[in-house]
């Protein structure tokens, strides 16, 4: 079983095709971008906060099914929560959001938006839990 | 050419990769290795391991001189004059730094201009870049025509007066073409420029003749025609070569040092700085062997075959973009895209299959640009690879379009 | 330790040499490799192999954490506060090119001074000799004391306020002395000046600690340390790192590019442009296992065991001079000449009995001046090394002693 | 045996500690000086010629005693010669002439002095016949 397999890419497809939070924020409180320079994937992140907590948060860029889908994922998953929460989502956490096993070869992909929004809101580089 | 006997060569073919047989279509960016290479390398670990040209003793002795040989078995496979035109290098990217770093440094001047083309791969772009910034120089570049060749005309258009250097890829690693190296050759003796040609993908898999080319320097990778990771070459004109000054400079590449300053050994060695890669070159030259006892002639025609098949095979499918041109001037790549599906998914879903290709921008984001695209699917053939293997690749191009409901 | 243990890991010395069973005792040029080190490149060869970091395929990716698994290996080695603080590089040479490049080129300034020392090997003298050249910069030199020590308060001496940088070796290949880099690093701080560590003799040897040490950047060779030829580390702090320009450009080491420019990526990718010696590093990455396993510390009591025993019987055969010292911060390396015979007759005599020790000015040659000599022979000893085996070596100088009537 | 053989030796020896033609010549016609960067070794030949012939000769210089008895033997070698009898003189010549069967790893000990001689006269770079 693996993200190619039919019906979990019904799902993956649907998402990339019809993204929740895809756009930008006029005057964002937080805005950052990052890619992924070996493949040249890119994602933005924009959030308006609410006290300590993400108000709105929208997605744009550009890349594979598996990271629209996973940026598609992740900013339905934090609206709302504190900032404190969201740092303490780790990469499993991701990827258990993401629900579609992922072969090793595509984790980055899944990962990418996590990357750009905890840099974003804390400056924190690099892949989650990869920095030790 | 008997691809069934040269595939019991290169060990990594019994292998599965998720659950299928290996099928491996990512050779421009590296090759496999056969066997005859590995254990070249082994062989200098266990007989000769030593370090080169400074020991007097007999290790050492067995180690320079297969080292030595190694080089010149570089030297005849371009048909330079000679094996001191040879420099060991790390790769293509470290040939073309040294040359950007020894030329830009010290040999070119604020205002002189460059000559690249808009097809080039990072790693003969971004070190002129960066040289030109330090030293004020300016450089133009030749575009590509809509059918995906190198704008000879437009090169033309380039040279000036104020052209000191022109820089050409040999052949694209995207779109496969060969450049009228040839012609660039005698445009820059017009100009009294410096030729320099990046070859790490045309050494594989064709003929080269530095002398019939008329080339002043010319790089290549040992990785991407069966050699091992670390080691390249430079060829160099031995006038260009004698007139230039070092890039790295430290142990074996010195005549005589003070605390003052040094002077520098003969050539190649001037230019090479430090333990060189010895194993690697060794085991380069084991692969220049095996290339030479199979024929590049026999594996360029094998390969510009399996090309024609594929992108008659994969147009078939329909609603794709083949980037790569037609053309008896195209070597063994078929870069494309299928509308609708990201070069990843389609990169990710073939490796589900046990079919490596390569996906993304192919360190040539300028030319992407030029083709309104981000990034493409490439697959890229060599000696090894077989009818029957594009024939999966085709088949599971068509399953991946139906996911994707495209 | 069990020498005889580690031995049968070394196929080589199965080997004879003109005759006699292979004694290698030049290990400060390069060591020799165990089977595991030799096994691990083939399995990256026959199992992984593909280019790193670039493709979306199974291959890559094994290749990738093979590749990146050996980084963090290196960076706990010598107690690294990140892998992103390890840049691979060909060896110590091009590590010590990297820094001169890049710190002369884009962060030092016409009048800056540079402290060195006169027993520096060629590659942490002749960069930043050409640098300085390039750049208008001072280079300063610290002595060494008569027993062949480096002179501290001649190095304390020569920080002035305009010193930038101090580079200075850790252990000496030809006095197998050992420098006190923890404070010379106070030295640099207290100056504001980068400190650098050439540690290719040391770090084969005894335990480092970078964060201890206190240095700015540190490097040091694969191959003088059980590892492939053509791979080493630079390891270089992270804020350093991050303010510095590139060293070469090309493939992978960018994040963005243009016609225009670059932009680079992330650490320590930025410094690795181009394919990297992939099987180099995975290999290196075994070597560090190995060593781990036999214990850096038991190692180094062993080395200065065989040296001490060395230096004594050599002194015992009258007439020789002997330029290491004596003391507990020296290594297992033992220089020296016979006098009235040259050290190449010496060598070549030790190898026709099958005896490999180097004779020459060791890339040192102001260090020589220093001395007051030309060259000198040089015995260097590692982990499977033996003391019969200096019992082989000082029975053979008996006798070329005799042969040469001195 | 070899060149460490003790009769062997005896002849190197005694060319190496009373070598022929050291010295050098006051205003010499020609003087080339080279070394083997590797070793530190170093020779000099000063010539004065006699028309087209090698009139006197004289080496200086440092190194092994193989080095050093090799130019001792080529400088008496040569002496009277015409430069185009010079010219042809082979590395296998040289080790003819040394008599001693040297191990590979001494060769280049045993040619050095050609080799400063002949790129003294002709400017032949590199090691006799290593050219190709
Ligand atoms: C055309 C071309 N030039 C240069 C390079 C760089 O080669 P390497 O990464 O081996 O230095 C490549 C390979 O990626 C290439 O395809
Ligand atoms: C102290 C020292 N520094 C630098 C080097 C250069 O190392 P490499 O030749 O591996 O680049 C050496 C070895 O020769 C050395 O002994």
């Amino acid at each position: 079983m693996s993200e190619y397999d039919d019906v979990q890419m019904e799902y993956i497809l649907e998402l990339y095709r019809n993204p929740r939070n895809k756009g930008t924020i006029e005057n964002p409180d937080i805005t950052h971008q990052e890619g992924n320079p070996s493949c040249g994937d890119e994602i933005r992140i924009d959030v308006k906060l609410d006290g300590d907590r993400i108000g709105e948060i929208k997605f744009s860029g550009k890349g594979c099914a598996i990271s629209q889908a996973a940026a598609s994922i992740l900013t339905e998953m934090v609206k709302g929560k504190t900032l404190e929460e969201v740092k303490k989502l780790t990469k499993e956490d991701m990827l258990k959001a993401i629900g579609v096993p992922l072969s090793p070869i595509r984790l980055k992909c899944g990962l990418l938006a996590l990357k750009v929004l905890k840099a974003g809101l804390y400056g924190i580089k690099g892949w989650p839990g990869e920095e030790e | 050419m008997k691809v069934e006997e040269i595939r019991k060569d290169f060990p990594i073919f019994q292998q599965q990769v998720n659950g299928h047989p290996l099928v491996y279509l990512d050779n421009a960016a590296t090759t496999q290795r056969p066997r005859q290479v590995v254990e070249a390398v082994m062989r200098f670990y266990q007989d000769a391991n030593a370090n080169v040209h400074r020991s007097v003793h007999t290790m050492s002795y067995r180690a320079t001189e297969l080292y030595e040989g190694a080089r010149k078995k570089i030297a005849s496979f371009i048909n330079a004059s000679s094996w001191r035109e040879i420099v060991w290098v790390r790769g293509a990217t470290e040939g073309l730094n040294l040359l950007a770093y020894s030329l830009g440094l010290y040999h070119l001047r604020e205002g002189d201009e460059i000559v690249l083309t808009v097809m080039e791969h990072h790693s003969n772009m971004v070190p002129w870049q960066r040289i030109a910034q330090l030293k004020n120089l300016r450089i133009v570049y030749a575009g590509v025509t809509p059918e995906g060749r190198l704008d000879i005309e437009d090169l033309k258009a380039k040279i000036s007066s104020r052209t000191r250097l022109i820089s050409v890829i040999h052949a694209s690693n995207v779109l496969g073409v060969v450049n009228p190296v040839g012609e660039i050759a005698q445009l820059a003796r017009d100009a009294g420029a410096i030729f320099i040609v990046d070859a790490a993908q045309s050494a594989p898999h064709m003929p080269i003749d530095v002398e019939a080319m008329g080339c002043d320097f010319l790089v290549a990778s040992g990785h991407k025609m069966l050699g091992p990771t670390g080691i390249g070459f430079l060829y160099g004109r031995r006038e260009r070569l004698e007139a230039m000054e070092p890039f790295q400079s430290g142990g074996d590449m010195i005549e005589h040092v003070t605390l003052e300053g040094a002077t520098w050994n003969e050539l190649p060695w001037k230019f090479e700085a430090g333990t060189p890669n010895i194993a690697g070159a060794i085991g380069l030259g084991a692969a220049v062997d095996y290339i030479n006892n199979v024929g590049l002639t026999d594996m360029l025609e094998h390969e510009k075959e399996l090309r024609r098949y594929a992108v008659e095979r994969i147009r078939e499918l329909g609603g794709v973009d083949i980037y790569t041109p037609d053309g008896d001037d195209v070597l063994g790549i078929v870069s494309f895209n299928i509308h609708g599906i990201h070069p990843h998914d389609v990169a990710g879903y073939l490796d589900q299959c046990g079919i490596e290709v390569r996906s993304g921008h192919h360190c040539t984001q300028p030319l992407m640009e030029c083709l309104r695209i981000e990034n493409a699917v490439r697959a890229s053939f060599y000696l090894y690879n077989t009818k029957e293997e594009v024939d999966r690749l085709v088949e599971a191009l068509a399953r991946v379009k139906k996911l994707f409901r495209v």
